[in-house]
Protein backbone atom coordinates (compact mmCIF):
# COMPACT_ATOMS: atom_id res chain seq x y z
CA UNK A 1 0.00 0.00 0.00
CA UNK A 2 2.64 2.67 1.20
CA UNK A 3 4.84 1.25 -1.79
CA UNK A 4 1.95 1.80 -4.11
CA UNK A 5 1.20 5.43 -2.55
CA UNK A 6 4.75 6.53 -2.60
CA UNK A 7 4.49 5.35 -6.65
CA UNK A 8 1.82 7.46 -7.53
CA UNK A 9 3.42 10.57 -5.79
CA UNK A 10 6.81 9.93 -7.43
CA UNK A 11 5.09 9.87 -10.85
CA UNK A 12 2.66 12.57 -10.63
CA UNK A 13 5.14 15.19 -8.80
CA UNK A 14 7.90 14.15 -11.66
CA UNK A 15 4.80 14.95 -14.26
CA UNK A 16 4.71 18.33 -12.51
CA UNK A 17 8.08 19.03 -12.50
CA UNK A 18 8.17 18.68 -16.15
CA UNK A 19 5.03 21.51 -16.62
CA UNK A 20 6.94 23.73 -13.85
CA UNK A 21 10.06 23.45 -16.36
CA UNK A 22 7.49 23.59 -19.90
CA UNK A 23 6.39 26.79 -18.04
CA UNK A 24 9.63 28.59 -17.69
CA UNK A 25 10.83 27.56 -20.88
CA UNK A 26 7.86 28.88 -22.70
CA UNK A 27 8.37 31.73 -20.82
CA UNK A 28 12.03 31.89 -21.65
CA UNK A 29 11.75 31.20 -24.98
CA UNK A 30 8.47 31.88 -27.20
CA UNK A 31 8.82 34.95 -29.43
CA UNK A 32 6.15 37.01 -28.22
CA UNK A 33 4.24 37.61 -25.00
CA UNK A 34 0.49 36.22 -26.06
CA UNK A 35 2.18 32.97 -26.02
CA UNK A 36 4.37 33.04 -23.03
CA UNK A 37 1.08 34.08 -21.56
CA UNK A 38 -0.36 30.70 -22.64
CA UNK A 39 2.48 28.30 -21.50
CA UNK A 40 2.27 29.80 -18.34
CA UNK A 41 -1.02 29.42 -17.28
CA UNK A 42 -0.63 25.98 -18.26
CA UNK A 43 2.08 25.52 -15.90
CA UNK A 44 0.37 27.18 -12.91
CA UNK A 45 -2.60 24.60 -13.16
CA UNK A 46 -0.98 21.66 -14.16
CA UNK A 47 2.10 21.90 -12.40
CA UNK A 48 1.18 22.69 -9.17
CA UNK A 49 -2.08 20.52 -9.63
CA UNK A 50 0.09 17.04 -9.97
CA UNK A 51 2.47 18.34 -7.19
CA UNK A 52 -1.27 18.22 -5.03
CA UNK A 53 -2.23 15.32 -6.58
CA UNK A 54 1.23 13.70 -5.89
CA UNK A 55 1.27 15.19 -2.27
CA UNK A 56 -2.10 13.69 -1.57
CA UNK A 57 -1.57 10.10 -1.21
CA UNK A 58 1.36 11.29 1.55
CA UNK A 59 -1.40 12.97 3.86
CA UNK A 60 -2.62 10.93 6.70
CA UNK A 61 -5.86 12.75 7.37
CA UNK A 62 -9.10 14.13 5.79
CA UNK A 63 -7.92 17.86 7.10
CA UNK A 64 -4.70 17.61 5.15
CA UNK A 65 -5.94 16.01 1.61
CA UNK A 66 -8.72 19.22 2.12
CA UNK A 67 -5.97 21.55 2.87
CA UNK A 68 -3.69 20.61 -0.03
CA UNK A 69 -6.94 20.52 -2.67
CA UNK A 70 -7.59 24.32 -1.14
CA UNK A 71 -4.03 25.23 -2.55
CA UNK A 72 -4.80 24.21 -5.82
CA UNK A 73 -8.17 25.55 -5.94
CA UNK A 74 -6.86 29.14 -4.33
CA UNK A 75 -4.32 29.22 -7.17
CA UNK A 76 -6.18 27.86 -10.10
CA UNK A 77 -8.68 31.02 -9.03
CA UNK A 78 -5.91 33.25 -8.89
CA UNK A 79 -4.98 32.26 -12.23
CA UNK A 80 -8.17 32.23 -13.87
CA UNK A 81 -8.37 35.67 -12.90
CA UNK A 82 -5.30 37.40 -13.62
CA UNK A 83 -4.79 35.69 -16.99
CA UNK A 84 -7.59 37.77 -18.64
CA UNK A 85 -6.28 40.95 -16.86
CA UNK A 86 -3.31 40.26 -18.00
CA UNK A 87 -4.19 39.71 -21.98
CA UNK A 88 -6.34 42.81 -21.96
CA UNK A 89 -3.40 44.96 -20.58
CA UNK A 90 -1.49 43.35 -23.15
CA UNK A 91 -4.29 44.22 -25.54
CA UNK A 92 -4.11 47.94 -24.41
CA UNK A 93 -0.29 48.36 -24.46
CA UNK A 94 -0.49 47.44 -27.89
CA UNK A 95 1.48 43.78 -27.44
CA UNK A 96 -1.63 41.95 -29.38
CA UNK A 97 -2.76 43.38 -32.25
CA UNK B 1 10.53 9.63 -0.02
CA UNK B 2 11.89 13.05 2.46
CA UNK B 3 15.06 13.28 -0.06
CA UNK B 4 12.82 12.64 -3.38
CA UNK B 5 10.53 15.39 -1.86
CA UNK B 6 13.42 17.49 -0.92
CA UNK B 7 14.84 17.20 -4.41
CA UNK B 8 11.76 18.17 -6.16
CA UNK B 9 11.36 21.11 -3.71
CA UNK B 10 14.75 22.45 -5.15
CA UNK B 11 14.32 21.35 -8.90
CA UNK B 12 11.11 23.66 -8.54
CA UNK B 13 12.77 26.22 -7.63
CA UNK B 14 15.40 25.56 -10.39
CA UNK B 15 13.12 26.31 -13.04
CA UNK B 16 11.00 29.05 -11.83
CA UNK B 17 13.97 30.93 -10.81
CA UNK B 18 15.10 31.04 -14.33
CA UNK B 19 12.15 32.94 -15.33
CA UNK B 20 13.35 36.15 -13.16
CA UNK B 21 15.15 36.51 -16.47
CA UNK B 22 12.10 37.67 -17.89
CA UNK B 23 10.78 39.62 -14.95
CA UNK B 24 14.23 41.50 -15.22
CA UNK B 25 14.49 41.81 -18.71
CA UNK B 26 10.48 42.30 -19.60
CA UNK B 27 10.10 43.38 -22.18
CA UNK B 28 6.42 44.20 -21.89
CA UNK B 29 4.95 44.96 -18.24
CA UNK B 30 2.43 41.72 -18.70
CA UNK B 31 5.58 39.64 -19.27
CA UNK B 32 6.64 40.90 -15.61
CA UNK B 33 3.57 40.24 -14.21
CA UNK B 34 3.49 36.62 -15.79
CA UNK B 35 6.99 36.22 -14.06
CA UNK B 36 6.11 36.70 -10.71
CA UNK B 37 3.24 34.92 -10.81
CA UNK B 38 5.02 32.05 -12.03
CA UNK B 39 7.46 32.35 -9.08
CA UNK B 40 4.62 32.48 -6.49
CA UNK B 41 3.20 29.41 -7.82
CA UNK B 42 6.50 27.70 -7.92
CA UNK B 43 7.32 28.94 -4.22
CA UNK B 44 4.09 27.43 -3.60
CA UNK B 45 4.85 23.97 -4.92
CA UNK B 46 8.47 24.21 -3.35
CA UNK B 47 6.81 25.14 0.11
CA UNK B 48 4.21 22.08 -0.01
CA UNK B 49 6.94 19.92 -1.06
CA UNK B 50 8.83 20.59 1.08
CA UNK B 51 6.79 20.93 4.47
CA UNK B 52 5.69 17.60 3.62
CA UNK B 53 8.99 16.27 3.62
CA UNK B 54 9.71 17.68 6.59
CA UNK B 55 6.37 17.39 8.56
CA UNK B 56 6.59 21.41 9.03
CA UNK B 57 2.91 22.60 9.40
CA UNK B 58 4.48 26.14 9.71
CA UNK B 59 5.55 25.98 5.86
CA UNK B 60 1.73 24.78 4.66
CA UNK B 61 0.80 28.18 6.35
CA UNK B 62 3.54 30.29 4.95
CA UNK B 63 2.45 28.76 1.49
CA UNK B 64 -1.31 29.51 2.59
CA UNK B 65 -0.55 33.03 2.84
CA UNK B 66 1.70 33.70 -0.14
CA UNK B 67 -1.45 32.21 -2.27
CA UNK B 68 -3.66 34.62 -1.09
CA UNK B 69 -1.14 37.42 -1.54
CA UNK B 70 0.16 36.45 -4.62
CA UNK B 71 -3.09 36.47 -6.18
CA UNK B 72 -4.14 40.03 -4.44
CA UNK B 73 -0.63 41.19 -5.78
CA UNK B 74 -1.40 39.47 -9.20
CA UNK B 75 -4.36 41.37 -9.64
CA UNK B 76 -3.20 44.43 -8.32
CA UNK B 77 0.12 44.41 -10.75
CA UNK B 78 -2.63 44.04 -13.98
CA UNK B 79 -5.28 46.68 -12.57
CA UNK B 80 -1.95 49.37 -11.57
CA UNK B 81 -0.23 48.63 -14.65
CA UNK B 82 0.32 51.74 -16.67
CA UNK B 83 -2.65 52.03 -19.45
CA UNK B 84 -4.81 49.55 -17.91
CA UNK B 85 -9.03 50.96 -17.93
CA UNK B 86 -10.55 48.69 -15.92
CA UNK B 87 -13.82 49.71 -16.85
CA UNK B 88 -13.31 48.33 -20.35
CA UNK B 89 -14.79 44.46 -20.43
CA UNK B 90 -12.08 41.65 -20.70
CA UNK B 91 -11.46 40.55 -23.79
CA UNK C 1 26.03 28.09 6.84
CA UNK C 2 22.14 29.08 6.10
CA UNK C 3 22.89 31.79 8.58
CA UNK C 4 26.15 32.84 6.50
CA UNK C 5 25.12 33.02 3.57
CA UNK C 6 21.92 35.07 4.04
CA UNK C 7 23.72 37.48 6.59
CA UNK C 8 26.35 38.25 3.25
CA UNK C 9 22.65 38.47 1.31
CA UNK C 10 21.83 41.38 4.37
CA UNK C 11 25.36 43.37 3.61
CA UNK C 12 24.71 43.20 -0.26
CA UNK C 13 21.63 44.35 0.06
CA UNK C 14 22.56 47.25 2.34
CA UNK C 15 25.18 47.91 -0.10
CA UNK C 16 22.58 48.13 -3.51
CA UNK C 17 19.46 49.65 -1.02
CA UNK C 18 21.99 52.51 -0.47
CA UNK C 19 23.17 52.52 -3.99
CA UNK C 20 19.98 53.39 -5.37
CA UNK C 21 18.67 55.75 -2.84
CA UNK C 22 22.07 58.35 -3.60
CA UNK C 23 21.61 57.70 -7.06
CA UNK C 24 18.24 57.62 -8.35
CA UNK C 25 16.46 60.68 -9.28
CA UNK C 26 12.96 59.43 -8.70
CA UNK C 27 11.25 59.68 -5.49
CA UNK C 28 9.55 56.68 -5.48
CA UNK C 29 12.34 54.71 -6.51
CA UNK C 30 14.54 56.24 -3.59
CA UNK C 31 11.39 54.86 -1.23
CA UNK C 32 12.01 51.17 -2.81
CA UNK C 33 15.15 51.19 -2.30
CA UNK C 34 14.87 52.49 1.66
CA UNK C 35 13.01 49.38 1.54
CA UNK C 36 15.94 47.41 0.18
CA UNK C 37 17.85 48.73 2.45
CA UNK C 38 16.05 47.68 5.29
CA UNK C 39 15.32 44.45 4.21
CA UNK C 40 19.07 43.90 4.14
CA UNK C 41 19.59 45.03 7.82
CA UNK C 42 16.73 42.90 8.71
CA UNK C 43 18.52 39.76 7.45
CA UNK C 44 22.02 40.77 8.62
CA UNK C 45 20.11 40.35 12.11
CA UNK C 46 18.35 37.76 11.29
CA UNK C 47 21.62 35.73 10.39
CA UNK C 48 22.59 36.95 14.15
CA UNK C 49 19.14 35.42 15.05
CA UNK C 50 20.05 32.23 13.24
CA UNK C 51 23.80 31.77 14.81
CA UNK C 52 21.43 32.60 18.51
CA UNK C 53 19.91 29.41 17.76
CA UNK C 54 19.65 27.20 20.65
CA UNK C 55 17.32 25.36 23.61
CA UNK C 56 15.15 23.66 20.92
CA UNK C 57 14.34 26.94 18.68
CA UNK C 58 15.59 27.22 15.25
CA UNK C 59 16.69 30.74 15.73
CA UNK C 60 16.74 33.29 18.61
CA UNK C 61 13.07 34.27 19.00
CA UNK C 62 13.78 37.84 20.56
CA UNK C 63 15.91 39.29 17.19
CA UNK C 64 13.22 37.90 15.05
CA UNK C 65 10.64 39.26 17.14
CA UNK C 66 12.17 42.17 16.42
CA UNK C 67 12.82 41.88 12.89
CA UNK C 68 8.88 41.33 12.99
CA UNK C 69 8.31 44.46 14.77
CA UNK C 70 10.87 46.06 12.31
CA UNK C 71 8.94 45.25 9.55
CA UNK C 72 5.68 46.67 10.38
CA UNK C 73 7.38 50.26 10.96
CA UNK C 74 8.92 49.96 7.84
CA UNK C 75 5.48 49.53 5.96
CA UNK C 76 4.17 52.38 7.96
CA UNK C 77 6.87 54.45 7.45
CA UNK C 78 7.16 53.89 3.66
CA UNK C 79 3.13 54.67 3.29
CA UNK C 80 3.89 57.89 4.88
CA UNK C 81 6.91 58.81 2.99
CA UNK C 82 4.50 57.86 -0.50
CA UNK C 83 1.80 59.76 0.43
CA UNK C 84 4.45 62.74 1.33
CA UNK C 85 5.47 62.44 -2.67
CA UNK C 86 2.54 62.09 -4.10
CA UNK C 87 0.98 65.11 -2.03
CA UNK C 88 4.17 67.10 -3.25
CA UNK C 89 3.61 65.95 -7.13
CA UNK C 90 0.24 67.31 -6.58
CA UNK C 91 1.33 70.73 -5.01
CA UNK C 92 3.35 71.02 -8.30
CA UNK C 93 1.01 69.86 -10.37
CA UNK C 94 -1.30 72.71 -9.67
CA UNK C 95 1.25 75.08 -9.42
CA UNK D 1 23.18 19.14 3.21
CA UNK D 2 24.16 19.74 -0.84
CA UNK D 3 20.52 20.28 -1.87
CA UNK D 4 19.73 22.65 1.50
CA UNK D 5 23.16 24.65 0.61
CA UNK D 6 21.95 24.41 -3.08
CA UNK D 7 18.44 25.84 -2.43
CA UNK D 8 20.37 28.85 0.03
CA UNK D 9 22.65 29.93 -2.95
CA UNK D 10 19.78 29.74 -5.36
CA UNK D 11 17.54 32.15 -3.43
CA UNK D 12 20.88 34.32 -2.61
CA UNK D 13 21.33 34.93 -6.08
CA UNK D 14 17.35 35.57 -6.77
CA UNK D 15 17.29 37.73 -3.92
CA UNK D 16 20.32 39.84 -5.46
CA UNK D 17 19.22 39.98 -9.03
CA UNK D 18 15.80 40.85 -8.34
CA UNK D 19 17.11 43.69 -6.08
CA UNK D 20 20.03 44.94 -8.91
CA UNK D 21 17.21 45.17 -11.49
CA UNK D 22 14.93 46.89 -8.44
CA UNK D 23 17.73 49.72 -8.77
CA UNK D 24 18.52 49.49 -12.15
CA UNK D 25 15.50 49.62 -14.26
CA UNK D 26 14.36 52.91 -15.86
CA UNK D 27 10.46 52.35 -15.25
CA UNK D 28 8.98 52.94 -12.35
CA UNK D 29 6.10 50.02 -12.44
CA UNK D 30 8.94 47.56 -13.75
CA UNK D 31 10.52 48.40 -10.26
CA UNK D 32 7.96 47.86 -8.22
CA UNK D 33 7.00 44.30 -10.06
CA UNK D 34 10.41 43.80 -8.98
CA UNK D 35 10.06 44.45 -5.69
CA UNK D 36 6.89 41.90 -5.54
CA UNK D 37 8.48 39.25 -6.52
CA UNK D 38 12.31 39.65 -4.57
CA UNK D 39 9.44 40.48 -1.76
CA UNK D 40 8.38 36.73 -2.40
CA UNK D 41 11.64 35.46 -2.73
CA UNK D 42 12.62 37.13 0.81
CA UNK D 43 9.92 35.51 2.23
CA UNK D 44 11.33 31.74 1.61
CA UNK D 45 14.63 32.85 2.29
CA UNK D 46 12.90 33.99 6.05
CA UNK D 47 11.80 30.10 5.97
CA UNK D 48 15.48 29.10 5.28
CA UNK D 49 16.51 31.24 8.12
CA UNK D 50 14.44 29.01 10.82
CA UNK D 51 11.93 32.25 11.50
CA UNK D 52 8.59 31.27 10.15
CA UNK D 53 6.84 34.31 11.66
CA UNK D 54 9.47 36.22 9.93
CA UNK D 55 8.46 34.46 6.78
CA UNK D 56 4.40 35.01 7.10
CA UNK D 57 5.29 38.88 8.01
CA UNK D 58 7.77 39.76 4.81
CA UNK D 59 5.26 37.90 2.42
CA UNK D 60 2.23 39.78 3.83
CA UNK D 61 3.62 42.76 4.66
CA UNK D 62 6.45 43.10 2.67
CA UNK D 63 5.89 41.91 -0.46
CA UNK D 64 2.04 42.15 -0.70
CA UNK D 65 1.20 45.61 0.82
CA UNK D 66 3.94 47.29 0.25
CA UNK D 67 4.69 46.07 -3.19
CA UNK D 68 0.93 47.09 -3.58
CA UNK D 69 1.55 50.71 -1.89
CA UNK D 70 4.10 51.54 -4.18
CA UNK D 71 2.23 50.54 -7.69
CA UNK D 72 -0.31 52.64 -6.79
CA UNK D 73 1.89 55.71 -6.05
CA UNK D 74 3.51 55.08 -9.30
CA UNK D 75 -0.04 55.04 -10.87
CA UNK D 76 -0.92 57.78 -8.75
CA UNK D 77 2.18 59.88 -9.86
CA UNK D 78 1.31 58.89 -13.73
CA UNK D 79 -1.85 61.24 -13.72
CA UNK D 80 0.12 64.43 -12.49
CA UNK D 81 2.27 66.35 -14.68
CA UNK D 82 5.52 65.35 -14.39
CA UNK D 83 7.65 67.68 -11.86
CA UNK D 84 10.62 68.84 -14.07
CA UNK D 85 13.23 65.39 -12.98
CA UNK D 86 15.86 66.85 -11.47
CA UNK D 87 19.48 65.63 -13.67
CA UNK D 88 20.52 62.17 -13.89
CA UNK D 89 23.57 61.31 -11.12
CA UNK D 90 26.13 61.68 -13.42
CA UNK D 91 28.61 58.85 -14.15
CA UNK D 92 31.98 59.79 -11.71
CA UNK D 93 29.49 60.57 -9.02
CA UNK D 94 27.96 57.35 -9.98
CA UNK D 95 30.83 55.44 -9.84
CA UNK D 96 32.14 56.94 -6.49
CA UNK D 97 28.85 56.31 -4.82
CA UNK D 98 29.51 52.65 -6.62
CA UNK D 99 32.71 52.15 -4.75
CA UNK D 100 31.41 53.98 -0.79
CA UNK D 101 28.72 51.18 -0.98
CA UNK D 102 30.24 48.14 -1.85
CA UNK D 103 33.07 49.52 0.46
CA UNK D 104 29.86 49.32 3.16
CA UNK D 105 28.56 45.73 1.61
CA UNK D 106 32.41 44.41 2.21
CA UNK D 107 32.57 45.98 6.01
CA UNK D 108 29.24 44.27 6.89
CA UNK D 109 29.87 41.49 5.31
CA UNK D 110 33.09 41.05 7.00
CA UNK D 111 31.17 41.98 10.38
CA UNK D 112 28.44 38.86 9.43
CA UNK D 113 31.64 36.16 9.18
CA UNK D 114 33.44 37.64 12.17
CA UNK D 115 30.25 37.01 14.15
CA UNK D 116 30.97 34.85 17.08
CA UNK D 117 29.40 31.48 16.38
CA UNK D 118 27.54 31.04 18.53
CA UNK D 119 26.78 34.76 19.05
CA UNK D 120 25.03 35.37 22.80
CA UNK D 121 21.42 34.31 22.94
CA UNK D 122 18.27 34.92 24.65
CA UNK D 123 17.18 31.67 23.73
CA UNK D 124 17.49 29.96 27.04
CA UNK D 125 15.95 32.95 29.01
CA UNK D 126 12.47 32.57 26.80
CA UNK D 127 12.60 28.82 26.52
CA UNK D 128 13.10 29.38 30.57
CA UNK D 129 9.91 31.43 30.92
CA UNK D 130 7.89 30.51 28.12
CA UNK D 131 5.42 28.34 30.33
CA UNK D 132 4.64 31.37 32.74
CA UNK D 133 2.74 32.73 29.44
CA UNK D 134 1.16 29.16 28.13
CA UNK D 135 2.27 30.04 24.74
CA UNK D 136 3.84 27.39 22.30
CA UNK D 137 5.00 30.11 19.81
CA UNK D 138 8.44 31.67 21.33
CA UNK D 139 7.88 34.88 19.08
CA UNK D 140 4.26 35.57 20.24
CA UNK D 141 5.52 34.82 23.64
CA UNK D 142 8.68 37.79 23.16
CA UNK D 143 6.14 40.03 21.26
CA UNK D 144 3.42 40.42 23.54
CA UNK D 145 4.38 39.57 27.13
CA UNK D 146 8.62 39.62 27.46
CA UNK D 147 8.77 42.46 25.27
CA UNK D 148 4.98 43.42 25.29
CA UNK D 149 5.62 47.50 25.62
CA UNK D 150 7.54 47.42 22.22
CA UNK D 151 4.92 45.90 20.26
CA UNK D 152 2.37 48.28 22.47
CA UNK D 153 4.49 51.19 20.84
CA UNK D 154 4.70 49.56 17.69
CA UNK D 155 0.86 49.99 17.55
CA UNK D 156 1.12 53.18 18.19
CA UNK D 157 3.17 53.75 15.50
CA UNK D 158 1.05 52.44 13.00
CA UNK D 159 -1.47 54.77 14.59
CA UNK D 160 0.32 57.47 14.36
CA UNK D 161 1.40 56.72 10.32
CA UNK D 162 -2.79 56.80 9.74
CA UNK D 163 -2.62 60.03 11.97
CA UNK D 164 0.30 61.60 9.49
CA UNK D 165 -0.96 60.30 6.13
CA UNK D 166 -4.44 61.67 6.59
CA UNK D 167 -2.70 65.22 7.79
CA UNK D 168 -1.74 65.10 4.16
CA UNK D 169 -5.02 65.47 3.05
CA UNK D 170 -4.95 68.39 0.17
CA UNK D 171 -7.13 71.53 1.29
CA UNK D 172 -11.05 70.56 1.02
CA UNK D 173 -10.60 67.22 1.39
CA UNK D 174 -10.72 66.81 5.05
CA UNK D 175 -13.32 63.95 6.39
CA UNK D 176 -13.68 62.44 2.71
CA UNK D 177 -13.74 59.19 1.59
CA UNK D 178 -9.68 57.78 2.29
CA UNK D 179 -7.65 57.73 -1.19
CA UNK D 180 -9.11 57.75 -4.59
CA UNK D 181 -12.26 56.70 -5.77
CA UNK D 182 -11.81 53.34 -8.03
CA UNK D 183 -13.97 52.76 -10.75
CA UNK D 184 -16.72 50.00 -10.22
CA UNK D 185 -16.01 46.77 -12.05
CA UNK D 186 -19.26 45.03 -11.88
CA UNK D 187 -18.18 42.28 -13.90
CA UNK D 188 -15.24 40.51 -15.46
CA UNK D 189 -12.57 38.72 -13.84
CA UNK D 190 -11.31 41.73 -11.64
CA UNK D 191 -15.06 41.78 -9.85
CA UNK D 192 -15.13 38.00 -9.48
CA UNK D 193 -12.15 37.35 -7.35
CA UNK D 194 -12.88 39.96 -5.75
CA UNK D 195 -16.06 38.81 -4.80
CA UNK D 196 -14.59 34.95 -4.10
CA UNK D 197 -11.67 35.74 -2.62
CA UNK D 198 -11.93 37.90 0.41
CA UNK D 199 -14.16 35.32 2.41
CA UNK D 200 -11.25 32.74 1.43
CA UNK D 201 -9.01 35.41 2.93
CA UNK D 202 -10.81 36.12 6.01
CA UNK D 203 -10.61 32.07 6.95
CA UNK D 204 -7.54 32.26 6.61
CA UNK D 205 -6.49 35.05 8.57
CA UNK D 206 -8.79 33.99 10.96
CA UNK D 207 -7.11 30.96 10.82
CA UNK D 208 -3.52 32.68 11.22
CA UNK D 209 -4.29 34.65 13.79
CA UNK D 210 -5.74 31.50 15.92
CA UNK D 211 -2.23 29.36 15.33
CA UNK D 212 -0.45 32.29 16.61
CA UNK D 213 -0.59 31.11 19.87
CA UNK D 214 1.37 27.87 19.34
CA UNK D 215 2.45 27.66 15.94
CA UNK D 216 4.34 30.93 13.71
CA UNK D 217 1.40 33.34 12.56
CA UNK D 218 -0.29 35.97 14.64
CA UNK D 219 -1.96 39.42 14.81
CA UNK D 220 0.11 41.37 12.00
CA UNK D 221 -0.08 38.71 9.73
CA UNK D 222 -3.40 38.10 9.99
CA UNK D 223 -3.83 41.88 9.74
CA UNK D 224 -1.87 42.01 6.51
CA UNK D 225 -4.13 39.17 5.12
CA UNK D 226 -7.45 40.81 6.02
CA UNK D 227 -5.85 44.37 4.79
CA UNK D 228 -5.72 42.93 1.53
CA UNK D 229 -8.91 41.49 1.66
CA UNK D 230 -10.59 44.53 2.21
CA UNK D 231 -8.46 46.30 -0.89
CA UNK D 232 -9.14 43.70 -3.43
CA UNK D 233 -12.84 44.76 -3.50
CA UNK D 234 -11.86 48.57 -3.33
CA UNK D 235 -9.57 48.16 -6.36
CA UNK D 236 -12.47 46.99 -7.64
CA UNK D 237 -14.73 49.40 -7.08
CA UNK D 238 -17.14 46.70 -5.00
CA UNK D 239 -15.92 48.14 -1.18
CA UNK D 240 -16.11 52.14 -1.09
CA UNK D 241 -13.17 53.38 0.66
CA UNK D 242 -14.55 54.93 4.54
CA UNK D 243 -15.11 58.41 5.46
CA UNK D 244 -11.64 59.43 7.42
CA UNK D 245 -14.22 61.37 10.12
CA UNK D 246 -16.94 58.01 10.58
CA UNK D 247 -16.76 57.42 14.19
CA UNK D 248 -16.66 53.44 14.13
CA UNK D 249 -13.28 53.67 12.33
CA UNK D 250 -11.88 55.96 14.64
CA UNK D 251 -12.91 53.50 17.63
CA UNK D 252 -11.86 50.50 15.47
CA UNK D 253 -8.43 52.17 14.90
CA UNK D 254 -7.97 52.97 18.51
CA UNK D 255 -9.79 50.00 20.25
CA UNK D 256 -6.35 48.04 20.36
CA UNK D 257 -3.87 50.01 21.54
CA UNK D 258 -6.45 51.27 23.82
CA UNK D 259 -7.31 47.50 25.47
CA UNK D 260 -3.81 47.26 25.53
CA UNK D 261 -2.92 50.04 27.27
CA UNK D 262 -5.85 49.23 29.98
CA UNK D 263 -4.68 45.83 30.33
CA UNK D 264 -0.94 47.12 31.06
CA UNK D 265 -2.49 49.65 33.75
CA UNK D 266 -4.36 46.43 35.29
CA UNK D 267 -1.00 44.75 35.25
CA UNK D 268 0.36 47.69 37.32
CA UNK D 269 -2.35 47.84 39.81
CA UNK D 270 -2.66 43.97 40.14
CA UNK D 271 1.05 43.23 39.85
CA UNK D 272 2.88 46.14 40.49
CA UNK D 273 4.35 46.39 36.93
CA UNK D 274 3.04 48.05 33.47
CA UNK D 275 2.09 45.22 31.42
CA UNK D 276 2.74 42.61 34.07
CA UNK D 277 -0.10 39.49 33.33
CA UNK D 278 -1.56 38.15 36.49
CA UNK D 279 -0.21 34.27 36.91
CA UNK D 280 -2.72 32.47 35.06
CA UNK D 281 -4.21 35.10 32.98
CA UNK D 282 -1.19 35.77 30.57
CA UNK D 283 -2.98 33.65 27.84
CA UNK D 284 -6.36 34.80 28.04
CA UNK D 285 -5.41 38.66 28.17
CA UNK D 286 -2.61 38.35 25.80
CA UNK D 287 -5.39 36.24 23.29
CA UNK D 288 -8.02 39.26 23.91
CA UNK D 289 -5.21 41.72 23.29
CA UNK D 290 -4.56 39.94 19.97
CA UNK D 291 -8.21 39.78 18.74
CA UNK D 292 -8.73 43.32 19.18
CA UNK D 293 -5.31 44.23 18.03
CA UNK D 294 -6.05 42.75 14.65
CA UNK D 295 -9.09 44.52 13.50
CA UNK D 296 -7.52 47.95 14.40
CA UNK D 297 -3.94 47.45 12.34
CA UNK D 298 -6.36 45.78 9.75
CA UNK D 299 -7.93 48.78 9.61
CA UNK D 300 -4.28 50.50 9.39
CA UNK D 301 -2.86 48.71 7.29
CA UNK D 302 -5.64 49.36 4.40
CA UNK D 303 -6.41 52.72 5.12
CA UNK D 304 -2.13 53.47 5.16
CA UNK D 305 -2.36 52.08 1.58
CA UNK D 306 -5.47 54.05 0.23
CA UNK D 307 -3.94 57.06 1.21
CA UNK D 308 -5.69 60.82 2.05
CA UNK D 309 -8.56 61.66 0.91
CA UNK D 310 -9.63 63.29 -2.38
CA UNK D 311 -10.53 67.06 -2.54
CA UNK D 312 -13.73 66.78 -4.76
CA UNK D 313 -12.92 68.26 -8.50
Amino acid sequence: MSLLADGVTILCVLAGLVFFAAGTVGLLRFPDTASRLHALTKADHLGLGLVVLGLLPQMDSLAGILRLLAFWALVLLASAATGPMIARLLRRQGGIT
Amino acid sequence: MTEFLLAAALLVLVTVLGGLVRVLRGPADADRIMAAQLLGTGGIAALLLAGVAMAAPALFDLALILAVLAAFASVAMARLAPGDDPREPGP
Amino acid sequence: MTGTIFGLVGAALIGIGLFGMLVRRDALLRILSFNLLGGGVFLVFGAVARRGAGAGFGGDPVPQAIILTGIVVAFAATTLAVALVLRLAAAKDRA
Amino acid sequence: MIPALAADGLLAAGILALALGCVATRRAFASAALFIAYGLLLALAWARLDAPDVALTEASIGAGLSGVLLLGGVRRLEGLAEPSPDAETGPLLTILIGIGCAALTVAIGAAVLLLPDPTPSLAPQVAANLATTDLGNPVTAVLMSFRALDTLLESAVVLLAVVCVWALTPEGGWGGVAGLRQPVVRDGPLALLARVLPPLGIVIAIHILWVGADAPGGKFQAAAVLAAMWLMPWMAGLAPAPRIDARWLRLVLAAGPALFILIGLGGALAEGAFLAYPPGWAKPLILAIEIVLTASIAVALALLVMGPPEPPR
